[in-house]
């Protein structure tokens, strides 16, 4: 079961914005890839089995779980994490309207919850309730009961990202 | 997770030949939402894992001679977005809409979730309503397998460990069909289903009897279940609640739950029935329309 | 009152950091030459281990330290009774409990290793069910839990595997029933929910060269924590040095050291810092989730509908260890609040807990209220029915008022519970024609204390002329830091960007923490004196600079200027360099408020909602959530404690629960564990009844522990008022009003 | 996880019970037995392999006949295996009573209680619940079919 020598690969990957090269395990997850190959820990790992949404990167523009890939998926991807969100120390529509409207409260949900509402405003920049639910679905928060979550998000709609 | 050599070939012969080689050692990956749980929990612990990321033409969604062909490769919810889909049979968009979160079906793919097998799903239960077949490939040649004859046991298939999965045939449905397919969701909007029931009811249009229908039940056995007896007593005949509840009582006769968080054996199989009448109900109106 | 600052809806200070990712919780610390700590679990749930050897996962590459029981020193842990083994020394009692611990330099290599220890194990006798677990013959868990440290031995019983029984009383309960024309009795009982939060329990220690341990933890009581680690590891209380992180939810379960010990024990033999991450398997198998609990009610009315006795047997299923309970009692507080909002005159309340070989139980917010809600206003229901009386008309007749003694001794004043539950009824459709059938409404009501505890507090005027509040509070997500400094800009007053508040919790050797409803009281209340004294001391500072009467001074949009004459100004930096070393711009202090105040919050609840009969699903068509309010210091955190403990509630209710066959936990991740998510919420109407009267800051109240608790009950009564079904254990799925309706109509015709 | 099948076998009881008390009979009419070898009186050990879909098991470990109780036609077999691959294991016991129907028909009931530890009794309990139910199926129905065949 347990081989001697762990077994790597080679990967290239852009994450926002950034070309990285880097060795890892073929079993590294993308979660642990980010968080400690690349010290991006904004990134949060919650539930392990892709369920809460804590791990939600983009990967070509599309929300994943990173919990649920190996690094070496994203050989050849662009990755954005909430590190990438906000541009030139500049928060974001999004991230300002989750601060105004008191879309988090501990926070380790958050990450996840910009980065799924960020990608949805790029899709559609006036989302009806309806739709920031069927589209935030897997993004669980134990904090708000989602309420204020869905005036952050409403909040932050009608115009494209400001990046 | 434990240690085992990532292969990630450029075609789509180097992957079979890799298949043929290292058989049950290689695990296939493409979306790897499924597989990569059961590695990060230890459960499988195969020495190789062949990935099809690299793999180009295989996640087309096409259409040829009124046949829907979705390469494996494609993700759920491309097929759930796809304007071909949705206008040649929506209830497919639908249901692949219906698969747990948008995450995950931005990474699972059509292949992969079959291959998986697991009788929870919702795809396979509305793919075998619509007599869906699987084309797939190995090193000596490739075959086509209709889809209720697909899945074996839980997790298990007919899928030789030196075949893959290549593509989903989904033929045009005939002209007067409706289809439906509902999800029981009793406890969150995000879940498995308890019951998953697929129907497609196709109608005389003159007289309104039933010619011929699909009813599949998902979640409560140990493949997606194709109820005949059922669909047998609707066949020629029009829509009652008494043949309903016949129809509905021999569903339940069909099924083997596993009792679990999402509900005792018991209730499951109490609500097939339920949920058969309601699909039925859906796809008769829809057929109507 | 008007106030400039207080009642703003500010966004939280720590926002920027949350939403960028920048904010560090402890498992984000990464430390030069880290390494990761995996543990090996029991897979019985009782049984005494034969042997363990570690040989070849020792021998593994990769692999820095294995440790047993054997190679720590042998002390119990816990957060007052300490009862809990770091690793478990020849027994086990739970399954999921730890058993030995691996360090690698990669947590998968870790994981390897766990494979290769080899535990023999001789299984025992287990016990999984509380009431089995108090009867003659059951197996002991603990024999000698007497002699354990903290132990409370005023709550000692005699009973078999009950660790602590509390008895709250009002009146003369004989008395009481002696009066009661009729007597009704029901027993309930409620289920195990886990905390839900997303950050599982993490913890890292680095043991520098001089011996100490650095702590990074997940833990709301930090300095308590250090307490705990100190004693658990054998080390002076100032030899822990706790860093300050952001804790990703509480809700009552981390308070606890979970990990830690293991990791400093690991650090100590390796020579370099330990991470160890919980896994939520781990969580859901071995974390601290809610007691399930069972209660037994036996209420005395006279014939006028007047409840004059009532008394409750509650017995809790603490698991296998009573560490994780937080307060003296090592019980379950909650359940002094089992009798209701109603003045009843003679109570009696009796708790157990009860150690089974299950999961250990620990605080989730609002700790035991939601359990003894759920019976006692289902109680008061099925009374009322059975009386013939209108269920809101009886609840009137017996609502406690001013000066009614509640059982845990305190006697209140400005009850505002009439008009609390007045309010739910009139905003909600309470009475008026339903939609369909299978649509039923019903309500619930509740009350919560103000916490106490101690506070402690740094306040100071900082070179740049900010004040700088440091507490040693951590950041759980409710907003405590924003709140503290709303109250330090509205006292002075000073613009909110003047105030800054930093969590230092190293800087402190007491402190009860986060938790209890208490901060923004305990804390709130002593930051608010500080400031005003601080504010003298800026004054007379200025005063001599500015050659005036400290009397004249006063600030305007941060500056001090002489009254009258706008050109005598200074900048607070200038002030601070004037007073450059003087002690008094630098205070420090320590307050404890012993007991709650007398004032406490009420809430009161009313849900519509329809029932599928054909499947059993209940959708929720609306809830209306009454609150009892003093001065609202932030409208945004404010109400995110009303919404998240709402949903909480709900999940409680309705769709949560540990499963647990002969102590093995079944729902052991996410996926089938499931958490409300943002289609489950109802349409919700909050209405807070608003009175400037409460103890803390600016009279205000506590409202975090509020909305969590009547719920559950207020959805059984409307299910009962929907399809006519009663129930007596939570939570209510489909399954089971299913259940019920077909038991009922074959029972029926 | 308790389980019980009752079958009615088409041989005397003396027969039925003889034919169990030989393990090289049972572990023939249990599926998934690779091998069985003695190790003394009443002490077998052995390798039992079962499949769960992708999830391959392999228990290495030992079988014991506790209980031979000829009077009250009752036996008992405890077995205790590991996974090394997955490290898990598995810990049940197999109780066997008959009850004579006739001169060549007797009432078999075997009920076992189990415990699959680790990470497959963790993740995998609905679907392990349901192989363990087919699996005592198909061993009452081998043993019927075998003893009705001679």
């Amino acid at each position: 079961m347990a081989s001697e020598k762990t077994m790597t690969r080679t990967i290239r990957l852009r994450v926002n914005g950034k070309e990285h090269s880097l060795d890892v395990p073929s079993r590294r997850l993308l979660v642990d890839c980010l968080r400690y190959d690349l010290g991006l820990t904004g990134t949060k790992e919650g539930c392990s089995v892709g369920v809460c949404g804590a791990c939600t990167v983009l990967m070509d523009g599309q929300p994943i779980s990173s919990c649920l890939a190996l690094a070496v998926f994203a050989d050849g991807k662009e990755i954005v994490t909430v590190e990438g969100i906000a541009r030139e120390g500049k928060l974001d529509r999004v991230q300002q309207s989750f601060i105004d409207h008191g879309g988090f409260q501990c926070g380790s949900c958050t990450p996840g919850m910009v980065v799924t509402a960020r990608a949805l405003l790029d899709a559609n920049p006036n989302p009806s309730q309806d739709e920031i639910k069927e589209w935030m679905l897997g993004n669980l928060c134990r904090c708000t009961g989602y309420y204020q979550i869905i005036e952050s998000i409403q909040g932050a709609a009608g115009e494209a990202s400001d990046a | 997770m434990h240690n085992f050599e990532y292969r990630e070939p450029d075609t789509l012969e180097e992957v079979l030949a890799l298949l043929g080689e290292l058989g049950e050692e290689a695990k296939i990956v493409a979306g790897g939402t499924a597989l990569v749980i059961m590695l990060n929990q230890r459960l499988l612990v195969p020495s190789h894992l062949i990935s099809l990321r690299k793999l180009r033409d295989i996640d087309q969604i096409e259409s040829s001679d009124g046949t829907l062909q979705l390469g494996a490769l494609a993700t759920l919810r491309a097929v759930e977005t796809s304007p071909l889909v949705k206008e040649q049979s929506p209830v497919l968009a639908e249901t692949y809409a219906q698969v747990a979160t948008l995450r995950i079906r931005n990474m699972a793919t059509v292949g992969g979730s079959l291959a998986h097998a697991d009788p929870n799903q919702d795809p396979p239960v509305t793919l075998m309503a619509l007599d869906a077949r699987v084309g797939l490939a190995s090193a000596n040649g490739s075959r086509e397998v209709a889809l209720d004859e697909f899945f074996i046991d839980y997790y298990e298939t007919v899928v030789r460990p030196d075949e893959l999965v290549t593509r989903v045939m989904v033929p045009r449905a005939a002209p007067h069909t409706g289809s439906a397919y509902l999800k029981f969701l009793p406890r969150t909007s995000e879940d498995y289903a308890t019951v998953g029931v697929a129907a497609r009811v196709s109608l005389e249009p003159d007289s309104g009897v039933c010619q011929d229908c699909r009813l599949v039940l998902g979640g409560v056995g140990a493949t997606p279940l194709r109820a005949r007896d059922a669909e047998d007593l609707l066949k020629g005949q029009k829509s009652t609640p008494e043949l309903l509840e016949a129809v509905a009582a021999a569903a339940r006769q069909l099924t083997d739950p596993v009792g679990d968080s999402r509900g005792s054996a018991q209730y499951k199989r109490a609500m097939t029935g339920v949920f058969v009448g309601r699909a039925i109900d859906q796809a008769w109106e829809r057929a109507l329309a | 009152m008007t106030y400039t600052v207080v009642g703003k809806p500010l966004g939280q200070v720590e926002g920027p950091a949350k939403v960028t990712g920048a904010a560090t919780f402890t498992a984000d610390v990464i430390l030069p030459e880290m390494i990761w700590g995996k543990v090996l679990r029991s897979p019985l749930p009782h049984a005494r281990i034969v042997s363990i050897d570690t040989k070849a996962a020792e021998q593994m590459p990769g692999v820095l330290a294995v440790l047993t029981a054997r190679d720590l020193p042998d002390t119990l842990t816990g957060r007052v009774v300490y009862d809990t083994p770091v690793l478990a020394r020849d027994q086990v009692r739970f399954i999921g409990e730890k058993v030995a611990v691996v360090a690698a330099e990669d947590p998968d290599v870790a994981e390897d290793a766990l494979a290769l220890i080899e535990v023999e194990y001789q299984e025992l006798p287990a016990v999984f069910d509380a009431e089995e677990a108090m009867k003659p013959d059951a197996p002991l868990l603990h024999p000698d839990y007497r002699s354990y440290p903290h132990a409370p031995e005023k709550f000692f019983s005699e009973l078999p595997n009950v660790h602590s029984h509390v008895t709250w009383q009002v009146g003369d309960i004989e008395e009481g029933f002696a009066q009661a024309q009729q007597v009704f009795e029901y027993t309930f009982t409620t289920h195990s929910q886990h905390q839900g939060f997303i950050e599982p329990h993490a913890s890292v220690v680095s043991v520098d060269s001089e011996g100490r341990a650095h702590l990074w933890i997940s833990n709301k009581m930090p300095v308590r924590a250090q307490k705990l680690l100190a004693d658990a590891v054998e080390l002076p209380q100032e030899q822990v040095v706790v860093h300050p992180v952001c804790i990703g939810g509480d809700f009552g379960g981390k308070g606890s050291l979970m990990d830690a010990p293991l990791c400093y024990h690991l650090s100590k033999r390796t020579g370099r810092p330990v991470k160890m991450v919980m896994t939520y398997t781990e969580e859901l198998m071995a974390g601290n989730p809610r007691h399930p609990a069972t209660i037994s009610l036996r209420t005395g009315v006279t014939d006028q509908g007047k409840v004059v006795a009532f008394q409750a047997r509650v017995v809790f299923d603490s698991g296998a260890y009573a560490g994780f309970k937080p307060v003296p009692i090592v019980n379950i507080p909650g359940a002094n609040s089992a009798a209701g909002v109603y003045g009843t005159p003679h109570v009696k309340i009796d708790a157990y807990s009860v150690y089974t070989n299950c999961v250990p139980s620990g605080h989730v917010r609002a700790p035991g209220d939601p359990q003894v809600t759920f019976a006692v206003e289902s109680s008061m229901e099925l009374i009322a029915e059975a009386m013939g009386i209108d269920p809101l008309e009886f609840r009137k007749r017996n609502l406690v008022q001013d000066g009614d003694l509640l059982p845990d001794g305190h006697r209140l004043e400005h009850v505002r519970i009439r008009q609390t539950l007045e309010a739910a009824i009139e905003s909600s459709n309470w009475g008026k024609p339903k939609a369909h059938p299978h649509v039923g409404r019903g309500v619930a009501a509740s009350y919560r204390h103000i916490g106490a505890g101690e506070a402690n507090a740094e306040i100071r005027l900082e070179s740049d002329g900010t004040v700088k509040v440091i507490t040693p509070v951590p950041d759980t997500g409710t907003g405590a830091h924003t709140v503290l400094q709303q109250v330090v800009a509205e006292t002075w007053p000073l613009p909110v960007e003047q105030v800054q508040v930093e969590a230092r919790p190293e800087l402190f050797e007491t402190d009860s923490g986060a938790g209890a409803s208490r901060v923004t009281y305990v804390v709130g209340q002593l930051v608010k004196e500080m400031t005003e004294e601080l504010r003298a001391s800026v004054c007379r500072v200025a005063a001599t600079a500015l050659e005036c009467q400290a009397e004249e001074v006063v600030f305007e949009d941060g500056h001090c200027t002489v009254k009258g004459s706008s050109d005598r100004t200074l900048t607070l930096a200038q002030v601070a360099e004037a007073g450059s070393g003087k002690p008094e711009l630098s205070i420090r202090k320590t307050q404890v408020n012993r007991d709650n105040p007398q004032v406490t919050t009420f809430t009161a609840q009313v849900v519509e909602l329809e029932v599928d009969p054909e499947t059993g699903q209940i959708k929720i068509l609306e809830v209306v959530t009454s609150h009892d309010v003093g001065t609202i210091i932030n409208p945004i955190g404010h109400r995110g404690q009303i919404d998240g403990g709402l949903v909480q509630g709900i999940g409680f209710g309705m769709i949560e629960e540990v499963v647990m066959e002969e102590g093995q936990v079944s729902t052991l991740h996410l996926g089938d564990y499931k958490l409300p998510n943002i289609k489950d919420i109802p349409p919700l109407k909050t209405v807070l009844v608003q009175e400037e009267i409460g103890p803390a800051p600016f009279q205000s109240k506590a409202i975090g522990e509020s909305s969590i608790t009547p719920i559950a009950a207020a959805i059984a009564n409307a299910v009962y008022d929907a399809v006519g079904v009663r129930f007596y254990n939570l939570p209510i799925t489909a399954e089971k009003v299913y259940r019920a309706l077909r038991e009922r109509d074959s029972n029926g015709e | 996880m308790n389980f019980s099948q009752t079958c009615s076998i088409s041989a005397g009881r003396q027969k039925v019970w003889d034919f169990l008390m030989d393990m090289e009979n049972v572990s023939q009419c249990l599926p998934g037995v690779e091998s069985m070898e003695k190790l003394e009186e009443d002490l077998y050990q052995g390798v039992y392999k079962i499949k769960v879909g992708p999830i391959a098991l392999k228990f290495q470990g030992t079988l014991k006949f506790e209980v031979r109780d000829e009077q009250q036609w009752h036996a008992e077999m405890r077995a205790e295996a590991k996974d090394r691959r997955l490290g898990g294991g598995v810990r049940a016991l197999l109780e066997v009573d008959l009850t004579e129907q006739g001169p060549d028909q007797t009432e078999m009931r075997v009920s076992l209680e189990s415990h699959v530890l680790g990470k497959v009794g963790e993740f995998g309990q609905p679907v392990m619940r349901k192989k363990t139910d087919a699996i005592l199926q198909e061993f009452a129905r081998q043993v019927s079919e075998r003893l009705a065949g001679e």
